[in-house]
C-alpha cells in the first residue's frame, strides 16, 4: 500500500520535473506514461476491498509540507504585490499570519497521515484515469494552440508541467488526513489554477487568473479560519478523528460552515463563481482539468468529508438551500449564454450546486446521489470539454451559433457532443439517475424541491438547445468523417464509451463503494437506503430500474437507427420555406431582393432577461443572504 | 378596462345544444335560389347565331360560326357573368340553377344549329 | 447578436394571400420586416386596352373578389360622371344597399380571419356563419355569392322586390343579434385583449403621415370616410364615420366591427327611402377626358383615374387601392413586435393583395 | 392486479386515446356548431399517414421520431406497470426531448422556431409536473403508484390545487389553445406546424402515435386523483378533457412569454400553496 | 399484409388534408375555399383539414391565375407534397386565366405548370362544388393507391 502511495505522489511529480528540464518535443509522452502508472494504481487501489485504510509513510514529510505552505504563501504575496493586488495581500497575509499561529499552536499531530476510504478510492480513481485522458487529448491540442496564437512567451513544457503538479496536488488532497496537508494541497490547486488561467499571458488571461487566486485566497482564509476554530473547540488535526468524536455545538458548526464556505468558494458556488467563468479563457485542456475531475471536485471533496458532523442541523438544510439555490440560478444564467465554454462552466456550477444541495440533504439516499453525480459529472463534463476544444480548433470560434450543424463538418465529433449532452439529462444515464436520487431525497423540503424542478427544466432547456444545435444534412453532397489527430479522437471515443456503459456499472458501484460508506455512519445516515433488486435501485419511496431502462434504450436505440438507416435510402428533400424560389444545390432561398438566402436561425438567449444587471444583482443578492443563512445555520 | 369571464362561454354551450349549421351537402341538397347564375345553357334550336353574346362576354368563351352554325362554348374560361344572357336577342341563352361540377379534363361544348336564312338567300 | 431571418409567405397558413414578409428576428421580437410583392400581379389596368369600357366592369370587379361590387361601382360613377350620365335615384340606392351589404360581408370575413390570427378558431367560425347570411342574401337577389356582377354603366342590372326587401330586413335583424352576442367577447374576454391591446400602434400623426385610409386612419382617431364625399346615395343617407383613438390592433377591430352596425342602419335608412323607378338607363357613346373618383372600401379610400380618348377603350386605367397605402404603416407597425403578433398586426389592416397587385 | 391485465390495458391505451381524441374531435365540431369528423377520424389519420410518402428533409428526423415513439411507449408501458412516477416522468421527457431535437436538425426556421418554443413549453411544465408528483408523494409517503391505490379517499381532496396544475399542464401537452404554442392542431398558426412541420408522411404517423401514448400518462396522471374508484376516476377524466375541450374553444392563443411567465409565478405558487398545506396538516 | 393494405386505404379515403395556395386569384375562390371548411358546408365531416404545409398535405388547391412571379412557388409546393396526391384547380382563373388569360403578366391555368387532376369551373365556384371537387379527388387518391403509385 505504501508503495501504491508515494507513487502517486511521486510519479506525477517526477514527471513534472522532467517535462521541464527536457524539450517538450522529447518529453511529450513522459506526462501520459506518469499517469497511466498512477491510473493503474488507482483502479488498483479501488479494486482494494479490505485493506488497512489508514497508514503512515515511512517517513514523516509533515515539516516538509510546512515549509513549502509557507513558501506558496509567501509566492502568492509576491504575486500580489507585483499585481498591486490589495485583496490577494490581504488574504494571503492574513491566511499567512494565522497558519503561523496555527502551526506554533498545534501540538499534536493525527495517528494516521493518509487516510484511504471507499470515496477516496472513488475520487482517486476517475481524478487519475480522467486526468490521462485529458492530458492524451492536451498534446496534439497545446501544439496546435501554440500555433494558433503564436505564442512566444510560454512554453508547453510549462504547461504540462503544472498540469501534472495539479494532478500529484489532487492525489494529496485526495489520501490526506492531516487537517493542514489538507490545506497545503488545497492552496497547491489554487496555485495551479492561477499559473493555468494566466498560461497564454494575454491581458484577459492575467486579469483572470489573478481574479482566480483572489477568490480562492479567500477560500483558504476561510479554510484558515475555519480550522483554527475547530481546533480550538476540539483539539485534533486528524480529519477522521474530527469527523467521528467531535461534538457538534453551535460554535462548532460555525467554524465548520467556515470550512464548508472554502468547499463553496473551491466549487465555485454562488456567489464567488466569477472565477471559475473567468478560467475559460485557458485553454480547453485546463478548463477540462479544472471542471471535470479536479478543482471543482476538490471543494464537493471537502463537504462530503465533513458531511457526517452537520447531519439533520439547520446548518446543513441551509447548505442544502444554498446549493438548490446555486442550481437554479445558475442554469437561467446559463441560457442567455452564447459561447459554448461559458455555457458548459455555467453548467458545472449549477450540477456543483445540485451536489452540495444533495451533501445539505445529508440523507443515505441524498449522499448516493450526490457520490453517483461526481462520479457521472466527471466523465460527461470532461467529454464535453474535450469535444468542444476539438470543435474550437476546427472552427476556430466558441461560439455556439457557429456550431449549427456542425454534423456536416466533423460528423463524429458531433455526434458525439450531442451524445453527450444528452447523457447530460435523460434516463438511463448516469446524471439523470443522481438528479432523480436527488428529487426524491428532497421531497421533503418543499422550497428545495421546487428549485431543483424548476433548475431541472432549466438544464433540459439549455442542453436539448445544444444538442439540437450540431445536427444536420448537407444536400445532395456525402458526408464525410473529418480527419483527426488519433490522439484527439481516442480520448473523445473512450470517454463517450464511459458516459454510455458506467451507468450500467452504478449498481456496483453502489453496492461496493457507496454503500460500505454510508453504512460506516449509520449512526447518522439510518434509513432509507437503497437496495439493489434486479439491477434496480429500491428505497421505500422509490424505484429506478436501471437495467431494463437501459436494455430498452438500447433497444430503442437500435430501432431508431435501424430507420435512420432505411430513411439514408432516400434522397434529401428541401424543407418548407414557405413555397419561396429553392436554391438547388443547398439548402436556402432566393428572397425577394433577389439575393440568396442560407437560413440561419438562432437560439433565444432571452437577454432582455437574462443579461439584465438586475437579475445578476438580485441573484449575487440572495446568494449572499443565502450564505450568511447558513452561516447562521449553527445557531439555534 | 374591465374582464368578464369568458363571455364566449354561452355562444359555444348554446353551439353544442342547438341544432348545427352545417349544410350536409352531398346528402341533403339545399334548392337553389331562382337568380343563380348557373350552367350556361343554350337552346340551340332557336339560337340565330347574331354573335351578340361572343361580343359581349367579357371572357371570350363563345365562339360563333355563323355560316356552320356553330355555338362553341368554353366553360372553362367563362366567369358566369350573366353578359351574354342580357345581351341574347332571341332569349335562347339561360343560366340554369344548377352549378357547374368538378371535372376531370376541360372539354369545349360545341353546339350545332340551323343558322336563320339571311334576307340575300332568301332572295 | 445572432438572428433569425424567417421567410414569412408567400405561401403561409396565416396569410390568407400570397404576400411575403422576410423577417428578421431575435429572441421572436421583430428586427425588420421587408416585404416582397408581385405573386398576384397580372396587369389588369393593361386589360383596358383590349376590353371595351363595358366589359373592363367585369375585369375590375375581380381586381378584388371581397370588394368586387364596390369596385364596380368606383369604376361605373367614374365612367358615368366623365360622360355625364344622370343614373337613376332606385339605382343608386341600390348601388347603395349592395355596396354596404359588402362591406359587411368583408368586415364579417375580416373578424373571421383576425379572431384565427391570435387562434380563436371557434370565434372564426362563429363570424364565418354569420357572414354565410349575407353572402345568402347576395345570391339570392343578385346571382351570385361573392362577384355579384350587379353594376352597369348607367345603373345596375337587377332590381330588389318588395319581398326581398323586407326578407332582407329580417336577415339584418337576425345578423344584429348575432353580433351582440359576441360584444363581449371580443372586447372584454381576457385573452383576446391580452393578444390585441397595444400591439401595432399607430399615432393618429404617423397615420396621416404614411398615408393610411381607411378603419387602420379611423382606429387612430382621425375622422376620415370617402362616403363623405356623398357618391352614390350617401349624399341622402345620414351617417358619422366610426372611429377609436388608441390606434392598435384592438382599436381597429373595435372600428370594424362597429362599421358593421353602421352599414346595417345605412341599409335600412336606404331601404325605407329607396324610390320607385328605372333602374338603369341606356348609356350611349363613350368617355372622353380625364377623371379621378374615390369611394370608400371596406379597407379603405380606393382611387380611380381615368383617362379616355372618346373610343371604346380607355387610355389608361389606374387604381389605388387602400392596401396599397397600408403597407407603409405596417411595414413600421410590424417592427419591435413578438413575432406570434405578426399575423394579428398583419391581419389588422386587413391587406387585400390581389387589390394591391392588381 | 394481475400482470396479464396490465398487459392487457396497455395494449388497449392507444386505441382508448384514439378514441378519446376523436370524441375530442367530434365534440370541438359540436362546440363551433358543425358535424365535424367521425369518432375514428384519429386512426383513419394516422392509417393514411403510414401509407403516405415521407418526404425527409433531414435524416435525423427519423431517429428522433422513432426514439419519441420508444420513449412515448416506456413510459406508458412504466405507468401500466405502476412504476416510480418521478422516473415515468423522466423518461417522458426522452420522448419529448427528441421530438425537439428532429424539429432542431431541419434548416427550416418554422421547425426550429417550434423546436425552441417546445422546450420553452417543456421548461413550463415540468417543474409543476415534479410538484404534483411531490404533493402526491408527500400524501402517499412514497413516489411509486401503486402506493396510491392503497389509498382509502381520492387524492383530489389533498390536492386541489395541484389538480388545477396539472390541467395547466395537460393543456400544454394537448396542444390546445391559450397553450398551442409550439404546434397548433389547427391549421393557421404563424409558425406553420411548429415542431411537426417537417415531419410527414409515416414520421409525423410515428409521432402521433408517440403523442398518444404520452397522453396515456398525463391522462393517467389525472386519473390518479380519484384512484380509489374506477368510475369516478374515468369520470374525473373525462371531465377534465371535456373542461379542457371547452377552454380550448373559448380563448385564444398565447404567447410562450405569457405561458413562462405564469407557470412560473402562478403556477409555482399555487404548488408551493398547497405543498405547504400537506406540510403543515 | 391484405389487411394493412386495407387499412391504408380506408386511411386514404376518409382523411384527405387539403393545401391551399392561392396562386394570384382575386380572393373570391380564397373565402368560398375557406368558407368551405367553416361550419355551413364543414369539410372536416371527409376529414378535410387545412393543413398549410406541403409535406403534411394530400390535395392541392390551387387558385387563381399563374404569373410569372409565382410559377415557380407552385411547383415547389407542388414537388414537396409527399405522393400519393391530387391536386385540384378551383375557379376559372386557375382553370385557364378566365378574364386574365390576356393579361401581360399572366401565364394561364395551373395546368400549364403542374399537372391537374380535376378542374372546378366557376367564378367563383360554389362551396358545393368545391366539396364536390374534394369528393371525387378522394376517389382518385384511392385509384392512385389501388395503381400502387405510392
Amino acid at each position: 500500500m505504501d508503495i501504491y502511495i508515494l507513487t502517486l505522489l511521486s510519479i506525477p511529480l517526477l514527471a513534472a520535473l522532467l517535462v521541464y528540464i527536457v524539450p517538450f518535443s522529447k518529453a511529450k509522452y513522459i506526462p501520459i506514461l506518469a499517469l497511466i502508472t498512477t491510473s493503474i494504481i488507482s483502479i488498483k487501489i479501488f479494486n482494494l476491498n479490505n485493506f488497512d485504510s489508514q497508514l503512515n509513510l515511512k517517513f514523516n514529510y509533515s515539516h516538509l509540507i510546512t515549509v513549502l505552505d509557507f513558501i506558496l504563501l509567501l509566492f502568492f504575496i509576491k504575486k500580489g504585490w507585483e499585481n498591486k493586488d490589495k485583496p490577494i495581500l490581504f488574504f494571503n497575509i492574513s491566511s499567512l499570519l494565522l497558519l503561523l499561529f496555527l502551526e506554533l499552536k498545534i501540538d499534536n499531530s493525527p495517528n494516521f497521515l493518509i487516510n484511504i476510504d471507499n470515496i477516496s478510492q472513488i475520487m482517486l480513481l476517475f481524478v487519475n484515469i480522467i486526468s490521462l485522458f485529458i492530458f492524451i487529448h492536451a498534446i496534439p491540442y497545446m501544439q496546435k494552440h501554440r500555433e494558433h496564437f503564436s505564442l512566444k512567451t510560454t512554453s508547453n513544457n510549462n504547461f504540462f508541467c503544472i498540469l501534472l503538479l495539479f494532478v500529484a496536488g489532487m492525489n494529496g488532497l485526495i489520501i490526506t488526513n492531516h487537517l493542514l496537508h489538507f490545506y497545503f494541497f488545497f492552496e497547491i490547486t489554487t496555485l495551479c489554477s492561477y499559473l493555468l488561467i494566466g498560461h497564454d499571458r494575454t491581458q484577459e488571461a492575467v486579469a483572470n487568473s489573478l481574479l482566480a487566486l483572489r477568490l480562492n485566497s479567500l477560500g483558504g482564509l476561510f479554510f484558515l479560519i475555519g480550522s483554527t476554530g475547530l481546533y480550538f473547540i476540539f483539539p485534533s488535526v486528524d480529519i477522521l478523528k474530527i469527523v467521528q468524536k467531535a461534538p457538534v455545538n453551535s460554535l462548532f458548526l460555525l467554524f465548520l460552515a467556515y470550512i464548508c464556505l472554502a468547499g463553496m468558494v473551491k466549487s465555485a458556488q454562488l456567489p464567488f463563481q466569477k472565477w471559475l467563468l473567468g478560467a475559460m479563457v485557458a485553454p480547453t485542456p485546463t478548463s477540462a482539468l479544472l471542471h471535470s475531475s479536479t478543482m471543482v471536485k476538490a471543494g464537493i471533496y471537502l463537504l462530503l468529508r465533513f458531511s457526517p458532523l452537520f447531519a439533520n442541523t439547520f446548518f446543513s438544510t441551509t447548505l442544502a438551500l444554498c446549493g438548490g439555490f446555486t442550481f437554479l440560478a445558475t442554469a437561467l444564467l446559463a441560457i442567455g449564454q452564447d459561447n459554448a465554454k461559458k455555457v458548459l462552466a455555467y453548467s458545472t456550477i449549477s450540477n456543483l450546486g445540485l451536489i452540495i444541495a444533495c451533501i445539505g440533504i445529508n440523507t443515505p439516499a441524498s449522499i448516493t446521489a450526490a457520490l453517483i453525480l461526481t462520479f457521472f459529472h466527471a466523465f460527461n463534463k470532461a467529454l464535453l470539454f474535450l469535444c468542444i476544444g476539438t470543435i474550437e480548433q476546427k472552427i476556430a470560434s466558441r461560439n455556439l451559433e457557429d456550431m449549427r450543424n456542425l454534423y456536416t463538418l466533423m460528423p463524429l465529433t458531433a455526434i458525439i457532443t450531442v451524445f453527450g449532452a444528452i447523457a447530460m439529462i435523460l434516463p438511463p444515464f448516469g446524471m439523470l439517475l443522481g438528479k432523480w436520487m436527488a428529487i426524491e431525497s428532497s421531497a421533503q423540503n418543499i422550497l428545495l424541491v421546487l428549485m431543483l424542478a424548476l433548475g431541472s427544466a432549466v438544464t433540459v432547456l439549455y442542453w436539448a438547445r445544444w444538442a439540437g444545435l450540431f445536427m444536420g444534412y448537407k444536400l445532395r453532397e456525402k458526408i464525410k468523417l473529418e480527419s483527426q489527430s488519433l490522439l484527439t479522437r481516442i480520448p473523445l471515443l473512450i470517454l463517450l464509451l464511459a458516459v454510455f456503459l458506467l451507468p450500467a456499472y452504478s449498481p456496483w458501484l453502489y453496492q461496493e463503494k457507496i454503500y460500505p460508506f454510508i453504512l460506516t455512519y449509520s449512526h447518522i445516515w439510518k434509513n432509507n437506503l437503497y437496495l439493489l433488486l434486479g439491477g434496480s435501485f429500491q428505497n421505500s419511496f422509490g424505484s429506478f430500474p436501471l437495467f431494463p431502462l437501459f436494455s430498452l434504450a438500447i433497444l430503442g436505440f437500435f430501432i431508431a437507427h435501424y430507420f435512420l438507416l432505411k430513411a439514408k435510402r432516400k434522397p434529401l428533400e428541401i424543407p418548407y420555406f414557405s413555397g419561396l424560389s429553392i436554391d438547388k444545390s443547398s439548402f436556402g432561398y432566393v428572397n425577394p431582393l433577389g439575393q440568396r438566402v442560407i437560413p440561419k436561425t438562432s437560439n433565444y438567449y432571452l437577454l432582455q432577461v437574462i443579461e439584465n444587471s438586475k437579475l445578476a444583482l438580485w441573484i449575487d443578492r440572495l446568494s449572499l443572504i443565502f450564505i450568511l443563512l447558513f452561516l447562521g445555520g449553527g445557531l439555534r | 378596462m374591465e374582464y368578464k369571464f369568458p363571455p364566449f362561454l354561452t355562444t359555444v354551450l348554446t353551439n353544442l345544444l342547438k341544432r348545427k349549421s352545417t349544410r350536409p351537402y352531398p346528402y341533403q341538397k339545399r334548392a337553389p335560389y331562382p337568380e343563380v347564375r348557373g350552367i350556361l345553357k343554350n337552346q340551340v334550336e332557336k339560337c340565330i347565331f347574331c354573335g351578340s353574346c361572343s361580343l359581349k362576354c367579357p371572357a371570350n368563351c363563345i365562339e360563333i360560326n355563323k355560316q356552320e352554325g356553330t355555338w362553341q362554348y368554353k366553360p372553362y374560361l367563362c366567369i358566369l357573368c350573366g353578359n351574354c344572357e342580357a345581351a341574347c336577342p332571341v332569349k335562347c341563352l339561360t343560366h340554369t340553377t344548377d352549378f357547374p361540377l368538378p371535372c376531370l379534363e376541360k372539354k369545349e361544348i360545341l353546339l350545332k344549329g340551323t343558322p336563320p336564312k339571311r334576307k340575300q338567300d332568301k332572295k | 447578436m445572432p438572428k433569425t431571418i424567417i421567410p414569412f409567405g408567400p405561401q403561409h397558413p396565416v396569410l390568407p394571400e400570397p404576400l411575403h414578409f422576410s423577417l428578421t428576428v431575435e429572441d421572436e421580437i421583430v428586427q425588420e420586416a421587408i416585404p416582397g410583392f408581385g405573386y398576384v400581379h397580372r396587369g389588369l389596368e393593361k386589360l383596358c386596352e383590349i376590353k371595351d369600357i363595358h366589359k373592363m366592369i367585369q375585369v375590375v370587379e375581380r381586381v378584388c373578389g371581397i370588394c368586387s361590387k364596390i369596385h364596380a361601382l368606383c369604376y361605373c360613377e367614374g365612367i358615368e360622371q366623365m360622360m355625364g350620365v344622370e343614373v337613376p335615384p332606385r339605382a343608386k340606392y341600390l348601388r347603395t344597399i349592395w355596396s354596404e351589404l359588402h362591406r359587411m360581408h368583408s368586415h364579417l370575413l375580416w373578424l373571421g380571419l383576425f379572431a384565427d390570427s391570435f387562434g380563436f378558431e371557434s370565434l372564426f367560425y362563429h363570424f364565418w356563419r354569420i357572414r354565410e347570411k349575407i353572402l345568402d342574401i347576395n345570391e339570392k337577389t343578385a346571382g351570385n355569392r361573392i362577384i355579384v356582377s350587379v353594376n352597369i354603366l348607367g345603373g345596375v342590372k337587377r332590381d330588389l322586390s318588395t319581398e326581398d326587401q323586407k326578407w332582407i330586413l329580417a336577415e339584418l335583424k337576425e345578423i344584429e343579434n348575432k353580433l351582440e352576442e359576441v360584444k363581449d367577447t371580443l372586447f372584454k374576454d381576457y385573452t383576446i385583449s391580452k393578444r390585441t391591446k397595444g400591439k401595432g400602434i399607430l399615432s393618429a400623426e404617423e397615420a396621416l403621415y404614411l398615408g393610411a385610409v381607411g378603419p387602420v386612419l379611423r382606429a387612430s382617431g382621425v375622422a376620415q370616410d370617402c362616403r363623405q364625399l356623398q357618391y352614390a346615395a350617401f349624399s341622402e343617407l345620414d351617417f358619422e364615420p366610426v372611429i377609436a383613438q388608441e390606434g392598435d390592433s384592438f382599436a381597429r377591430m373595435q372600428v370594424r366591427y362597429f362599421e358593421l352596425f353602421q352599414s346595417i342602419d345605412l341599409i335600412r335608412q336606404a331601404l325605407s327611402k329607396i324610390p320607385e323607378g328605372p333602374i338603369s338607363v341606356k348609356v350611349k357613346g363613350y368617355p372622353e377626358g380625364e377623371n379621378v373618383f374615390r369611394v370608400e372600401q371596406p379597407r379603405g379610400e380606393v382611387f380611380y383615374y381615368f383617362k379616355a380618348n372618346g373610343s371604346k377603350f380607355l387610355d389608361r386605367l389606374r387604381i389605388r387601392t387602400p392596401t396599397f397605402a397600408n403597407v407603409p404603416a405596417l411595414a413600421k407597425m410590424l417592427t419591435g413586435i413578438e413575432l406570434a403578433d405578426v399575423p394579428v398586426v398583419i391581419l389588422s389592416i386587413d391587406p387585400c393583395i390581389s387589390c394591391t397587385e392588381r | 392486479m394481475p400482470m396479464f391485465l396490465k398487459l392487457f390495458l396497455f395494449l388497449l391505451s392507444p386505441f382508448a386515446i384514439g378514441v378519446i381524441l376523436g370524441i375530442d374531435r367530434k365534440l370541438t365540431a359540436y362546440l363551433q356548431s358543425r358535424i365535424g369528423p367521425p369518432i375514428f377520424q384519429p386512426f383513419y389519420d394516422l392509417f393514411k399517414l403510414l401509407g403516405k410518402e415521407s418526404k425527409t428533409s433531414d435524416y435525423w428526423l427519423s431517429f428522433c421520431a422513432y426514439v419519441y415513439l420508444c420513449g412515448a411507449i416506456t413510459c406508458a408501458f412504466l405507468f401500466f406497470l405502476q412504476a416510480d412516477l418521478l422516473l415515468i416522468f423522466f423518461v417522458q421527457a426522452v420522448g419529448s426531448i427528441f421530438l425537439v431535437l428532429g424539429a432542431f436538425s431541419v434548416s427550416s426556421p418554422f421547425s426550429q422556431i417550434g423546436g425552441q418554443r417546445e422546450l420553452f413549453q417543456i421548461i413550463a411544465y415540468e417543474p409543476l409536473l415534479i410538484a404534483v408528483i411531490v404533493g402526491i408523494y408527500l400524501v402517499t409517503g412514497s413516489f411509486e403508484i401503486s402506493s396510491i391505490y392503497k389509498l382509502n379517499y381520492p387524492l383530489l381532496a389533498k390536492l386541489p390545487l395541484l389538480f388545477l396544475i396539472l390541467t395547466f399542464a395537460l393543456t400544454i401537452k394537448l396542444r390546445k389553445s391559450p397553450f398551442d404554442i409550439s404546434a397548433s392542431h389547427h391549421a393557421h398558426q404563424e409558425i406553420v406546424r411548429g415542431v411537426f412541420t417537417e415531419y410527414s408522411g409515416s414520421y409525423l404517423a410515428i409521432v402521433e402515435l408517440a403523442h398518444w401514448f404520452e397522453l396515456v400518462f398525463i391522462l393517467g396522471l389525472i386519473s390518479l386523483f380519484w384512484a380509489n374508484s374506477f368510475f369516478m376516476s374515468t369520470i374525473l377524466v373525462f371531465l377534465t378533457y371535456f373542461l379542457e375541450i371547452i377552454v380550448d374553444n373559448i380563448t385564444s392563443r398565447l404567447t410562450w412569454r405569457f405561458m413562462l411567465k405564469n407557470a412560473w409565478s402562478v403556477g409555482i405558487i399555487l404548488a408551493l400553496i398547497n405543498l405547504i398545506w400537506l406540510y403543515k396538516g | 399484409m391484405k389487411f394493412i393494405k386495407r387499412l391504408l386505404l380506408t386511411g386514404i379515403k376518409k382523411s384527405p388534408w387539403l393545401l391551399h395556395f392561392d396562386c394570384g386569384s382575386c380572393n373570391g375562390c380564397d373565402i368560398e375555399t375557406l368558407a368551405v371548411l367553416t361550419p355551413v358546408y364543414d369539410a372536416e365531416r371527409f376529414g378535410v383539414i387545412n393543413v398549410g404545409n406541403p409535406k403534411h398535405a394530400d390535395i392541392f388547391l390551387v387558385t387563381g391565375t399563374v404569373n410569372r412571379k409565382n410559377q415557380e412557388i407552385l411547383n415547389n409546393l407542388y414537388l414537396q407534397i409527399p405522393e400519393p396526391k391530387v391536386i385540384l384547380a378551383v375557379g376559372t382563373c386557375a382553370l385557364s386565366g378566365g378574364i386574365f388569360a390576356e393579361a401581360p403578366n399572366v401565364i394561364g391555368g395551373v395546368d400549364k405548370i403542374i399537372p391537374v387532376d380535376i378542374y372546378i369551373p366557376g367564378c367563383p365556384p360554389k362551396p358545393e362544388a368545391i366539396l364536390e371537387g374534394v369528393l371525387k379527388s378522394v376517389e382518385l387518391l384511392e385509384d392512385k393507391v389501388k395503381n400502387g403509385k405510392i
